[in-house]
């Protein structure tokens, strides 16, 4: 088994005022060794419920697992205590955030911030931390290392910031990396530094990622296979060729036609996704898509469509590619 | 003895020395005799310094500094002289010149001494103080270091008890000459008394020890005495139950009223000297009106508010002046003239009726107000009283709480209608009350005027005759009581808890209690 | 040619920040707008594209410069003419969730530039004109009740857009009206702008760091950086031929959605950050990131000016790069 | 920096001078008399009196001489105290107050933001309900009450709490306790709901996700950042430390300066009253402006340079 | 998952969809305050306290007249008599039925409350929004002046206003008491509007509404105070407990209401002499009554800091 981690039949809720969430629906996806996945969707869809899942960051409660399996090299992350997931948090798992302005505590230096974690899993004194910090600042190129270690988040830009938030990520040569859209927040130029930088460490440290976004450019450029989530379920997942080009989901479809590219036609209107996602206080009985989808068939609004297997990587679940559906629209193109 | 030696000291050579823990409930302002403004500090400087004359155990006055005195025939003069080897805490000798020179100084309006007008008896002290004579004209005078002519204006009989008042304490000539600060500090405070001053933790504690240089001292069986400074009488008396007092007064009334019930024999009831009563303004519509105070005063029950609610062992008054005051004849002048208050609720309902219809008001129009100054005790006698002209009178007043000092401004200035107020005797004779309220007295609040009361007054004043004096003041009394300007309540005493093991103190009827003789026997 | 709707000349806004920081949102840029068309503003995050949209519309007081409305410089007019010519200036605002009043239903905040100007006496007409405008943005009476926070971002900016329209205003400045939107939200507010200004002959100024959405929407198009134009140009030729290093950079960080096309793309990857506008030094502001960059780019700040036909740029290299 | 500061001291000293001010004028507004006593004063003793305190002058010269004495730091001579001038009251009684609002300061604040810390950790369960329940009595019991209930159940009782009275450490106790009870409450409440805004942050996820240790998480990340609107408060809290220490002084017997403030108003001790007043004064500016740097001091983000919001 | 069973062909046509109802919102219409009020039901400390203060109200108007006795009438005879069937609440010292004067004081110390936080209310909304809204200057001027306004000791302010203004008769006390209280009072809640507008004026709604050409008045009416009444609600809330509280303190020093009229804080601390003699009864019924009313304050200003929050609103 070359996995390193296995989603199975996660199901993730939240209680809350008017009554139960369900952020994530009975998902599964596997990330492999040195893979990259990437995990698309739109706001809300439960992209960050997911990786939160994984790391056992979610506040508990008011969110709570009802079904499901983690298996981190063979092992279920669920049934570790809160003391075992010390251990695999920071050292064999770890996570950036989207937003690099809140994710650094804003009244400790960051070389403080870096140093915590490099004492805790190298179990080396504070001179050495420090000096391998500056290391690490250097390999996530931050110019002048070892005068930024002394200055305070907020004297960072964004970029900067995220380039420290991965810096920590790497504290301890984790086998996996999840990077909750680490550049929503940045600049397209910055963008462009961190996830340059997110390959060549990846090549060097022989990491898996999952990477969220929701950015199809960000997509294509980093990685190897795309996990389509849409109210809280997987709608799509398989290579990124596959996903670009021999898409099967309706969802994608559409996700992929609404971004205007760049050899596009001015006066050529935009395909726009009509309607709004559903409302996961009240999940729909069918598929999720149902409203907003131009394919639409009766058997949609009722009844939960099966996934269907198009290659042995590629996956959608749509009623579009079941044997009665005659017309079939969903396999074309 | 006078020979000041400490010759009976052996017995509680290596016993615990007796210190008496009591609670003075304010700072004292000063502790320069002069400078004294009330009991705060005159409890204090009652033990540290004494005067010519003092009390004894019994209280008689008897010679203190002084060995002896005579007075002239005309009871204008009297001379003196000094005890031999009485000695200041400094070894100096006290000398009639020290006694000139302190009272001279209390007179002198430069010193600004609240309580100067206690010496106005003396021979041009009134005219000196307010600037129409000289200091050399005040009839005090050394006529050598062991002899002091004093001079009055006119006869005082009770000029004696007053040279044993501490505004009367003498003070070293030398000591204040040369370091006129000397009372600020225990290091430098000098005095005459069986205790001396050792220390003085500002608003926290003062502690006297003995003073075995005084020349009684084997009479003084304590070693000291410690006042400690706490103003809240709720927390003074825990400190009592928790055994961190021997003695302690003001009581809360409500432990008073508890030890009375419970027969408690630590409970003392002291007498006192003082009359609680109501100013009425007599200026003020309808109180100008003598029917309309008589009235309010008959609705008054002063038995009801003694036992239940002042509830300090107090007496209902009968009249203005307390018990206390012996007259001609020796028996109390109280006796002698008899109870003049009662209450008589349907003859008070006529009387206010007819009253205010002589003044053209109607029952339901008399909405008068009742000014007293903030404290728990005057507020719960206001209320009850407050509710027995309503339930006896029908009519609704209301009440006015305002702090002491506004209180007294607004008495001066008039702007009352009914005040609650007190007074305490300056000295052991019925004048210290009667002559209150004479026409334009600086304290009569009251605003009364009489003409055949002013006179009772003057011959009270000046007569040497004390037979005459009394039965002037017996007259005096009765016309108050007639016109009633004001209606006394109660004649205050003064209750003190002490531990069963303290004995010997003594309470003058017009001081607080004497520690001097006291005795801790455990 | 055209009669420009709007010149900007030389704008500047500056913000004092503590004693003797002064921050230069904007420092000194100029272009034209014409009626009917979309001036689309790009550049990164703080460089100054709010500001100058506001400052534009006279939400901030300028530091310096003029902006031209009807032949007339709008920072000149009193209280009251400008009362007249806010009515033709609007803006649609970067964050649906934060430019629409939560205690006020969707009703009240369409209707509110009608009571501002109390345009509609009547309580009806008021209302008919507010559902015909719920109308033109793809919602209906049925959510005339509502509040704010029941709408999703792409409802919300609709309602924003719609509110920009209640006074026939001629000219909206859009301030990333869909940067906060989801990808799949995006076009439906887009379709909305676009279709609108067909209809009304609206004029945009479109404020936006996502280029490839810029491209497709405006007509031309100004790159900003640090406060400063650094290339102004119609949206295919500055795509297409880019001529400033950092109009470059730009485009080549575009990620394009096309895993061939992407992977084998050459990438100009910059390095740093923007720097503080806090206080800037002379020279070009790119300078510090700039490869190409020379001892005068350092000293000089180089001019803005017309370097092709209808092409401006703001660089000492423009040629021999 | 250093401007700063310098600008922060004019404007102290600015308010300083309109507290000054307005309770001089304020003071001299008050009906009643320093020197009415009940029994009959001599007039010339009352005037000299009068002229003895400055007080048969206009009061505008009054204002101008009292000014001029305070520059040179001279509060003058209390009205009833004719053996300690104000200066020798001010500063005997600040130690004790200082003392007794400083450990009640230090009871609050060290109890205070951990109960509150302890009642977010283990929001609805038993801590949580515990460290409310202390904080509600402590908002809810008057301080006269909580005084005298102490002093009758427990000093009482307990023969190590002296009854009132001020002298060894053991008389501190108590009133500090009932002092403190207040503002400790108040940040244990204010601590709570900050400290459970604060675990939600993402740098507490991101610590988390470093692996390291939950209480290291707390102490180091939650606590720290949480703690400061608790810090925000301390001026106000330092503020009604002082009106506390009236009531707490008065039912002690605590030789401090709360208690002459209330005494010095009743007495229309006029020295006293002003003295205390710009004490008082003085101290609040001055504790709002360390508790601007220690703000700055826990938070780097904020800067001198920037007037604080 | 569901039966693949029940799939008939016939399912497999398009489906006829509504498209205009692409943007139908499903979930019912939630209003603010009616969801303020809902989220505030479910907090039960919050709910207690509100249910408490509503049967305190009650009760002062009500409680006065239950048994029997009046607030100011005395049985000397039957003084200090311990709670039992005679007094509910036993009697006073001057045999007054305690459980009428708690009421009675109720209402006083509800109505200082009350009125004073109203007070400190207006003012604190006006002058704090002025400020707010104007030029940093003038901001600055009237901030200090707001700072030395609170720093000059009440104490002071309440002994000049009580005698200065106290005409005659004591009933206006509990006016010049609530006067006193505020004239210093209102500064925190000044300068927590003032926080706000400051905050809310650069929020984009404002700015929406200030490029339609909407004066700074009208922003404050209708965008900066809506948006601020719920922390303002909350510090209204919590300005009641602390007005009683002052009320009781200054009652302490002998500054409180007129007898024989009294509050809560009045009656403890007449009560407090009751301790020392086992009538402890005098001291903890009004202490217990104020803290009541402390407490149910203050958990219904935290229930509705809580329900008021947005970060919690979904
Ligand atoms: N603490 C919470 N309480 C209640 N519901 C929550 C909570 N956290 C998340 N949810 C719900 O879970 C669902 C999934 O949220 P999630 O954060 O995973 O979305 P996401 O895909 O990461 O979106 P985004 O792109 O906006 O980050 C959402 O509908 C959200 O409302
Ligand atoms: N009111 C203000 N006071 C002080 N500085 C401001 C103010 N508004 C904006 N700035 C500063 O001016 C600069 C330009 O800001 P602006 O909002 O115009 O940038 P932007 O290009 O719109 O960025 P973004 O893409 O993040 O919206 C920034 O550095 C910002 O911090
Ligand atoms: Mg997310
Ligand atoms: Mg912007």
């Amino acid at each position: 088994m070359d996995n390193i981690l296995e989603v199975k039949n996660l199901a993730v809720s939240f209680q809350t005022f008017f009554g139960e969430v369900e952020a994530v629906r009975h998902i599964n996806f596997e990330v492999g060794r040195k893979e990259t996945v990437a995990i698309v969707g739109e706001s809300g869809c439960g992209k960050s419920v997911t990786a939160n899942s994984i790391m056992q960051l979610l506040p508990m409660p008011p969110a709570f697992f009802k079904d499901g399996e983690i298996f981190f090299n063979g092992e279920d992350l669920l049934k570790k205590t809160e003391k075992e997931m010390q251990k695999i948090r920071g050292n064999h798992i770890a996570m950036i955030f989207q937003d690099p302005m809140t994710s650094l505590n804003p009244t400790m230096k960051v070389g403080a911030q870096i140093v915590e974690g490099l004492v805790k899993h190298h179990k080396i004194n504070r001179e050495e931390a420090k000096k391998k910090a500056i290391e690490m600042l250097e390999l996530v190129s931050v110019p002048q290392p070892d005068r930024r270690i002394d200055q305070y988040p907020h004297e960072f830009s964004g970029g900067m910031r995220q380039r420290v938030m991965i810096a920590l990520s790497l504290i301890s040569d984790p086998q996996l990396l999840i990077a909750d859209e680490p550049t929503t927040a940045l600049d397209v130029t910055v963008q462009a530094q961190i996830l340059d930088l997110l390959k060549s460490l990846q090549d060097k440290m022989n990491m898996s990622i999952i990477l969220i976004t929701h950015d199809l450019g960000v997509v294509a450029d980093t990685s190897d296979k795309v996990v389509v989530m849409y109210a809280g379920q997987i709608v799509e997942t398989g290579l990124t060729d596959e996903i670009f080009s021999n898409t099967a989901h309706p969802y994608t479809k559409k996700l992929l036609a609404s971004v205007p590219r760049l050899d596009m036609n001015r006066d050529e209107a935009l395909v726009s996704i009509e309607g709004t996602p559903p409302d996961l206080y009240i999940p729909p009985k069918g598929c999720a898509f149902y409203d907003r989808c131009d394919y639409a068939m009766k058997v949609c609004k009722d009844h939960m469509p099966e996934f269907s297997e198009h290659t042995s990587t590629h996956m959608s679940r749509c009623w579009l590619h079941h044997p009665m559906a005659k017309d079939g629209k969903g396999s074309e193109s | 003895g006078d020979n000041g030696d400490n010759g009976d000291n052996g017995d509680n050579g290596n016993a615990e020395p007796k210190i008496l823990r009591t609670n003075n409930s304010s700072e004292p302002g000063s502790l320069d005799p002069a400078l004294a403004q009330g009991t705060h500090e005159s409890w204090v400087l009652d033990h540290v310094f004494e005067g010519l004359m003092k009390k004894s155990q019994t209280g008689e006055i008897v010679p203190g500094m002084a060995a002896s005195y005579e007075m002239s025939d005309d009871g204008l003069t009297y001379t003196f002289t000094l005890r031999d080897g009485v000695e200041w805490s400094n070894g100096d000798p006290v000398t009639a010149q020290d006694f000139e020179y302190s009272w001279k100084r209390a007179l002198d309006p430069e010193t600004a001494a609240y309580y100067s007008y206690q010496f106005f008896y003396l021979k041009n002290g009134e005219a000196f103080n307010s600037g129409e004579a000289t200091m050399d004209d005040v009839g005090v005078k050394a006529l050598d270091e062991k002899t002091l002519e004093v001079v009055l204006e006119s006869p005082t009989g009770f000029f004696l008890e007053l040279t044993s008042f501490y505004c009367y304490f003498p003070i070293s000539k030398d000591l204040d000459e040369s370091n006129p600060d000397w009372a600020k500090d225990p290091s430098t405070y000098v005095s005459n008394g069986p205790f001396l001053l050792t220390e003085w933790v500002h608003n926290a504690s003062i502690t006297l020890s003995k003073n075995d240089g005084y020349y009684a001292a084997d009479l003084v069986n304590l070693d000291g005495i410690e006042f400690a400074i706490l103003d809240d009488a709720n927390t003074a008396w825990q400190r009592y139950e928790g055994d961190e007092f021997d003695f302690l007064t003001p009581l809360p009334q409500t432990v008073v009223a508890q030890m009375t019930e419970q027969n408690n024999p630590e409970l003392v009831i002291g007498a006192d000297l003082a009359t609680y009563y109501y100013n009425f303004n007599s200026e003020v519509k309808p109180f100008n009106n003598a029917k309309v105070r008589k009235a309010l005063s008959l609705t008054i029950d002063r038995e009801s508010i003694v036992t239940d609610v002042a509830q300090g062992g107090q007496t209902p008054a009968e009249g203005v002046v307390p018990y206390g005051i012996p007259d001609e004849s020796g028996k109390d002048f109280r006796d002698g003239s008899g109870n003049f208050l009662s209450f008589d609720a349907a003859a008070a309902k006529t009387m206010l009726e007819e009253g205010l219809a002589e003044e053209g008001m109607a029952v339901a129009d008399f909405k008068p107000v009742l000014l007293y100054n903030t404290s728990e005790g005057h507020q719960k006698i206001a209320e009850a009283i407050q509710e027995m002209w309503r339930v006896n009178l029908g009519i609704e007043i209301t009440l006015e709480n305002v702090d002491f000092q506004v209180k007294l401004d607004r008495e001066k200035a008039g702007d009352y209608e009914i005040s609650r107020a007190g007074w305490i005797g300056d000295y052991i004779d019925p004048l210290t009350f009667i002559d209150l309220w004479v026409t334009d007295g600086p304290y009569n609040d009251a605003r009364f005027s009489n003409a055949e009361y002013d006179a009772y007054v003057k011959t009270a004043r000046t007569s040497t005759d004390q037979a005459e004096r009394m039965e002037a003041m017996r007259k005096a009394e009765a016309i108050l009581m007639e016109e009633m300007p004001v209606a006394p309540i109660y004649f205050y005493t003064q209750p003190y808890a002490q531990k069963s093991y303290v004995t010997g103190i003594y309470k003058p009827v017009n001081r607080y209690p004497y520690f001097i003789y006291a005795d801790i026997e455990k | 040619m055209q009669e420009p709707l709007i010149s900007v000349r030389n704008l500047k806004k500056h913000f004092e920040v503590g004693k003797g920081a002064v921050l230069t949102a904007v420092d000194g840029i100029s272009f034209d707008i014409y009626p009917g068309e979309t001036f689309g503003l790009v550049g990164e995050s703080g460089c100054g594209k709010s500001t100058a949209g506001r400052t534009i519309i006279r939400l901030y007081d300028a530091t310096d410069g003029e902006v031209h409305f009807n032949g007339k410089n709008i920072f000149e007019l009193s209280r009251h003419e400008m009362n007249e010519v806010r009515k033709d200036f609007q803006m649609i605002f970067q964050d649906p969730y934060a430019s629409l009043n939560p205690r006020m239903t969707v009703e009240d905040i369409i209707a509110e530039p009608f009571q501002i100007h109390g345009i509609y006496k009547n309580k009806k007409e008021m209302r008919q004109k507010v559902i015909e405008l719920l109308e033109t943005v793809g919602l209906n009476d049925e959510h005339a009740m509502r509040f704010p926070h029941e709408f999703s971002g792409g409802q919300r900016q609709r309602i924003g857009i719609a509110r920009a329209l209640a006074l026939n205003p001629k000219f909206i400045v859009c301030d990333e009206p869909i940067s906060a939107l989801d990808v799949s939200i995006q076009a439906q507010v887009v379709n909305i702008l676009k279709d609108l200004q067909d209809k009304m002959g609206l004029t945009y100024m479109f404020i936006a760091h996502d280029l490839s959405m810029v491209r497709y929407i405006s007509d031309r198009v100004g790159v900003m950086y640090l406060g400063h134009m650094m290339e102004l140009a119609a949206s295919e030729e500055l795509y297409d031929n880019p001529l400033h290093p950092y109009t470059k950079a730009l485009l080549s960080a575009i990620p394009i959605p096309e895993p061939e096309i992407q992977r084998n793309r050459q990438r100009i990857i910059l390095e740093g950050d923007v720097p503080s506008p806090i206080n800037p030094k002379e020279g070009c502001r790119f300078v510090d990131r700039c490869s190409y960059a020379i001892d005068k780019c350092r000293q000089v700040t180089p001019e803005f000016r017309e370097v092709q036909e209808n092409h401006f740029a703001a660089c000492h290299r423009i040629g021999e790069i | 920096m250093s401007k700063y500061l310098l600008k922060r001291l004019v404007m102290s000293v600015v308010t300083i001078w309109a507290v000054v001010t307005i309770t001089f004028l304020l003071m001299h507004s008050v009906p009643g008399n320093p020197f009415r006593t009940e029994s009959k004063m001599p007039p010339a003793v009352y005037e000299n009196l009068l002229s003895q305190y400055g007080l048969d002058k206009p009061l505008p010269e009054q204002y101008v001489i009292y000014l001029g004495n305070l520059m040179q730091g001279d509060l003058g001579a209390s009205m009833k105290s004719r053996v300690e001038t104000v200066n020798d009251m001010v500063s005997r009684g600040f130690p004790v107050s200082a003392q007794l609002g400083g450990q009640a300061l230090l009871i609050a604040i060290v109890f205070g933001p951990a109960l509150g810390s302890l009642a977010a950790l283990y929001q609805n369960k038993f801590p949580d309900y515990l460290s409310m329940v202390i904080a509600i009595i402590g908002i809810s019991v008057p301080s006269f009450i909580m005084g005298t209930v102490l002093i009758q159940f427990v000093a009482r009782n307990f023969a190590v709490f002296p009854i009132g009275g001020w002298g060894t450490w053991n008389h501190t106790l108590l009133p500090s306790l009932a002092l403190a009870l207040m503002p400790l409450a108040t940040m244990a409440r204010l601590m709570r709901s900050s400290m459970l805004e604060v675990l939600n942050q993402d740098y507490i996820k991101t610590a988390k996700s470093k692996g390291i240790k939950r209480s290291a998480v707390i102490l180091k990340h939650a606590v720290r950042n949480a703690i400061l609107p608790v810090i925000s408060i301390l001026g106000t809290t330092i503020s009604n430390l002082l009106v506390g220490s009236f009531v707490i002084e008065k039912i002690f017997g605590i030789p401090g300066l709360g208690r002459f403030f209330v005494q010095s108003i009743n007495n229309r001790d006029y020295p006293l009253i002003m003295g205390t007043t710009i004490f008082y004064a003085i101290i609040l500016v001055a504790m709002l402006f360390i508790v601007d740097i220690a703000y700055m001091v826990i938070d780097p983000r904020i800067k001198l340079t920037k007037e604080g919001r | 998952m569901n039966n693949p069973v029940d799939l008939k062909p016939e399912l497999f046509v398009e489906a006829d969809k509504d498209l205009v109802n692409v943007d139908k919102i499903r979930r019912p219409s939630i209003k603010f305050w009616p969801d303020v009020w809902r989220r505030l039901r479910k907090n039960h400390l919050a709910m207690v306290g509100l249910t408490l203060i509503v049967l305190m109200i009650i009760m002062a108007f009500v409680g006065v007249r239950l048994s029997g006795y009046t607030y100011f009438e005395q049985n000397l005879k039957l003084k200090n008599i311990h709670p039992g069937s005679v007094f509910w609440f036993g009697s006073d010292e001057l045999g007054r039925d305690l459980f009428t004067r708690v009421w009675f004081g109720a209402r006083y110390s509800l109505a200082i409350g009350v009125i004073a936080a109203f007070i400190d209310f207006l003012i604190g909304i006006t002058y704090g929004g002025i400020a707010g809204i104007s030029s940093r200057r003038v901001d600055g001027i009237m901030m200090r002046v707001a700072e030395v306004i609170y720093s000059i000791p009440y104490l002071l302010v309440v002994i000049l206003l009580s005698v200065v203004l106290n005409p005659e008769g004591g009933g206006s006390s509990m006016f010049v008491l609530i006067l006193a209280m505020s004239l210093t009072g209102w500064v925190p809640m000044a300068i927590l509007v003032r926080g706000q507008v400051l905050q809310l004026k650069e929020a984009e709604y404002s700015l929406a509404s200030e490029s339609l050409g909407a004066t700074k008045g009208w922003i404050l009416r209708k965008h900066i105070f809506p948006n601020t009444l719920g922390p303002i609600l909350v510090n209204v809330t919590l300005t009641i407990p602390r007005a009683i509280f002052a009320e009781a303190t200054l009652g302490f020093l002998g500054l409180g209401l007129q007898a024989p009229k009294s509050s809560l804080g009045t009656l403890a601390n007449n009560g407090l002499a009751g301790m020392a003699v086992g009538n402890a009864y005098q001291i903890i019924i009004p202490a217990i009554f104020i803290s009541l009313i402390m407490f149910s304050f203050n958990v219904l200003g935290d229930g509705l800091r809580d329900a008021l929050d947005p970060r919690l609103r979904k």
